[in-house]
């Protein structure tokens, strides 16, 4: 997260930074040389969590090997809620100053909160499906949740169709100010709703995790968090670099207008002062 | 260990997601790369 | 101070910089006339002076707030007859000119007098404007202009659809809202009745207005078909101090036309 | 400012009146779908009785689309949009007037509605104040959330397919609310249902702060 430095004047500055004398060497990617040591270290804690979450921990007592699965479930959920939070913050932002960067920011934390939401979602009905019996079940977290991937598919079908950054209009960002406050509201009022009749069925989706399992549950939280980095980091430049392919360039295109051939005067361009 | 299918459809989808996302990010940062002069990428 | 001032205006449509580069300067009371051919950029241009397109770079002043900065503190005060009318299919003529009417906080005796003028105070009044001919749409859609007495007139092809007593009628007000201090800017393809009324004429071509040369010197060019010279000049936005080095460029453009 | 709403939604509402689209196609599109409800669910099973207050709203905010729809188009007719930013009127203004006309629409809709459910379904209402505030706060909460999310897509070619998209999942909330409150009224406990009133009536005040604050700013993007 604090490898991006979201700066929208100087995108990736301080990554550029940590690698002086890099520029124009190596090919064009979006790599740095602070991401390639973010990406090392994300690897890295993939390993380690991989390790601890599937043959380190011991299976727990009630859930038995299931509980491997919230290792992946719980972070993840974690990260996409982050992705929402990082739209807000930089919708807001873009509102605020204008710039770029931010709206390109706003961008990545969607697209990546899709991608965390559907593997919570994936992994919550793969852990159901033992557990409850049902893939799917009415409970407040996966409705909300579901409701969560609505939104972001939504936000991010309105960003498809408004692609052009110099014409760019408010709406975009507003909705992206709006994307946390809806997550908020509606994952209140289902929870709400639903504690009124099923009495906490579920309550056991987070049951106490201690000892090494703890351990374990924390290398995911770290693998997804240093991921999650590594990915954001990587969007934003992507996305850097989309709007530098897109962004117009005006003196040339004002250039080509000027010299336009064929479009030319018609008519004698004769006294400006037109007899009356 | 119990219920081995189901832990490993998700570890393993995970990890197809995720990598596969970055897979994709990496190739498009390098198409767009080539594209855009040296100087928008500050970070090289 | 003028009512109009743009300098070297740019003003993009999506990723299209429809205007290239304008200047342009208008007093109070002027009839200024835009002519070039299609696609110069004078329907943006009018709506620039608007606030209704953004002006990406240079100056622009109109009514002495700047465009740039502050667009909405000049769009109530100014009228714009464009070729789309801005009326409510459902809603009658009457009903149309007193909304926009009251928008602007004009009153119902405005709205009488705006509906008398162009000539539909009367069984016309009521009827929705679905019903109405092209030529009536206009009308009514001068009227509202008329309703809310704009302090600068912003016109694209007014003439456009109306018959010639209507053109006749649309001529005098212009004249006598002029003559009272509004001040107009119009464009037309009507060009000998738009010139007689214009106190003068502005060329535009390819988004920039365009050098005008001396009036003896247009005609009398020799023909030899020139490239646009525009390529040939990397510097920016002409300044006023450009008009003679571009000179030779409106004879050329002639010239390729006749050949 | 009030002035300006006033104005724009004695517009919306003179053309909605003139054209009698909501009268002639929404209205009876609503009572449409309460008896799709009917043949889906078999009325033998008791299965409506049970589900009414759910299949109102859900009805309401079906037709609440078309409803919508229109009031969005309305300002994409020939130039009306330049109109308005030329005008002088205050977006917030403009957006309340909207809101407003959008509402009265609705109002009127959910009196056929409940005519409907009254007859069709069998419904008997017990709580008539929670009945009426839950319609009032609820409307609101759509019309206010529904002429800023109509704004969002406006002059965008895919309008009315991307409208649904964004703003049901934002209402989710009051479908749950609406129908926790009607279950209440209608044959429940009426006091359970006022805090969901509650939460509609919030609701509705957010995003009619929010919708007035970010009008001018959506009218501003062509």
């Amino acid at each position: 997260m604090t490898a991006i430095a979201p700066d929208p004047t100087g995108p990736g500055r301080s990554a550029a930074a940590s690698g002086p004398g890099a520029a124009g060497a190596g090919p064009a990617t979006t790599g740095s040389p602070g991401s390639r040591a973010l990406g090392i270290a994300a690897l890295a804690a993939v390993a380690l969590a991989t390790l601890y979450g599937l043959a380190l921990s011991p299976a727990d007592v009630e859930m038995g090997d299931l509980v491997r699965l919230m290792y992946v479930h719980v972070p993840s959920a974690t990260a996409c809620y982050l992705g929402c939070f990082i739209t807000t913050a930089a919708s807001g932002l873009w509102l605020w100053k204008r710039t770029p960067g931010w709206d390109v920011l706003a961008g990545a934390g969607a697209e990546l909160g899709l991608l965390f939401v559907v593997i919570t979602l994936v992994t919550g009905s793969l852990w159901g499906r033992p557990t409850w019996g049902t893939y799917w079940t009415w409970d407040a977290r996966l409705t909300s949740t579901a409701l969560l991937a609505v939104l972001l598919v939504g936000y991010l079908a309105l960003r498809r169709l408004d692609l052009d950054p110099d014409a760019r209009s408010a709406r975009v960002p507003i909705l992206g100010l709006l994307l946390m406050p809806n997550v908020f509201i509606v994952s209140r009022s289902v929870e709400w709703w639903r504690s009124l009749h099923q009495r906490a069925t579920i309550t056991t989706l987070h049951p106490q995790i201690e000892g090494d399992l703890m351990v374990a549950l924390m290398t995911g939280f770290l693998a997804v968090t240093l991921v999650f980095a590594w990915l954001l980091l990587h969007r934003f430049r992507v996305g850097w670099l989309e709007y530098q392919a897109q962004r117009l360039d005006l003196d040339q295109a004002l250039d080509a207008r000027r010299s336009e051939a064929g479009a030319g005067a018609s008519r004698p361009t004769g006294d400006e002062e037109v007899a009356k | 260990m119990t219920h081995v299918g189901y832990v490993a459809v998700t570890w393993g989808l995970s990890f197809v997601l995720i990598g596969g996302y970055a897979l994709t990010l990496v190739a498009r940062g390098r198409k767009l790369s080539r594209q855009v002069p040296p100087e928008a990428r500050r970070w090289s | 101070m003028p009512v109009v001032h743009l300098s070297a205006a740019v003003a993009l449509l999506g990723r299209f910089p429809a205007l290239a580069g304008v200047d342009l300067d208008v007093a109070r009371g002027e009839i200024v006339l835009l002519r070039g051919p299609n696609g110069a950029g004078k329907t943006t241009l009018l709506r620039a002076c608007a606030g209704l397109v953004p002006i990406v770079r240079g100056e622009a002043i109109v009514l002495g707030q700047d465009l740039r900065r502050n667009p909405r503190a000049v769009r109530r005060r100014v009228g714009l007859l464009g070729h789309a009318t801005g009326l409510h299919d459902d809603l009658t003529v009457g009903e149309n000119v007193r909304f926009w009417a009251r928008a602007a906080k004009a009153d119902d005796a405005d709205v009488q007098a705006a509906l008398g003028v162009v000539g539909l105070d009367g069984r016309l009044r009521e009827v929705e404007v679905a019903r109405l001919s092209a030529g009536q749409r206009r009308r009514t859609a001068l009227a509202c202009l008329l309703a809310r007495r704009p302090e600068l007139w912003l016109l694209d092809e007014p003439h456009a659809g109306l018959d010639a007593d209507a053109r006749d009628t649309l001529d005098s007000l212009i004249a006598q809202a002029a003559a009272q201090g509004a001040t107009v800017i119009l464009s037309s393809h009507e060009l000998d009745r738009a010139e007689s009324l214009a106190d003068r004429a502005v060329d535009l071509v390819n988004g920039t207005t365009s050098p005008v040369a001396p009036p003896a010197a247009a005609p009398a060019e020799p023909a030899t078909p020139v490239a646009p010279v525009a390529s040939e000049r990397p510097d920016a936005p002409p300044e006023p101090g450009d008009t003679p080095a571009g000179a030779p460029e409106a004879p050329a453009e002639e010239a390729h036309h006749v050949a | 400012m009030w002035r300006d709403a006033a104005l724009v939604a004695g517009r919306d509402l003179r053309i909605e009146g003139r054209s009698r689209v909501a009268i002639s196609q929404v209205g009876p599109f609503a009572l449409l779908v309460l008896v799709l409800f009917a043949f889906a669910l078999d009325p033998e099973r008791g299965v409506l009785e049970r589900a009414t207050a759910g299949l109102f709203w859900v009805a309401v905010l079906l037709s609440a689309m078309l409803t919508l729809g229109r009031s969005a188009a309305l300002d994409e007719a020939d130039g009306v949009r330049d109109g308005l930013r030329l005008s002088g009127l205050d977006p917030g203004g403009i957006f309340l007037g909207k809101a407003l006309a959008v509402a009265a629409q609705l109002l009127a809709l959910e009196v056929v509605l409940a005519a409907g459910v009254i007859i069709l379904y069998d419904a008997e209402p017990t709580g008539i104040a929670l009945l009426v505030a839950t319609c009032l706060s609820a409307t609101a909460a759509v019309a206010a959330t529904g002429t800023l999310y109509g704004a969002l897509v406006s002059g965008l070619r895919v309008r009315e397919t991307l409208l649904p998209l964004l703003v049901l999942p934002a209402l989710a909330p009051v479908l749950i609310g609406a129908t926790r409150a009607f279950e209440s009224a209608l044959g429940g406990v009426p006091a359970e249902g006022w805090p969901w009133c509650g939460l509609l009536a919030g609701f509705a005040v957010f995003y009619s702060l929010a919708g007035a604050l970010a009008y001018g700013a959506l009218l501003e993007g062509s």
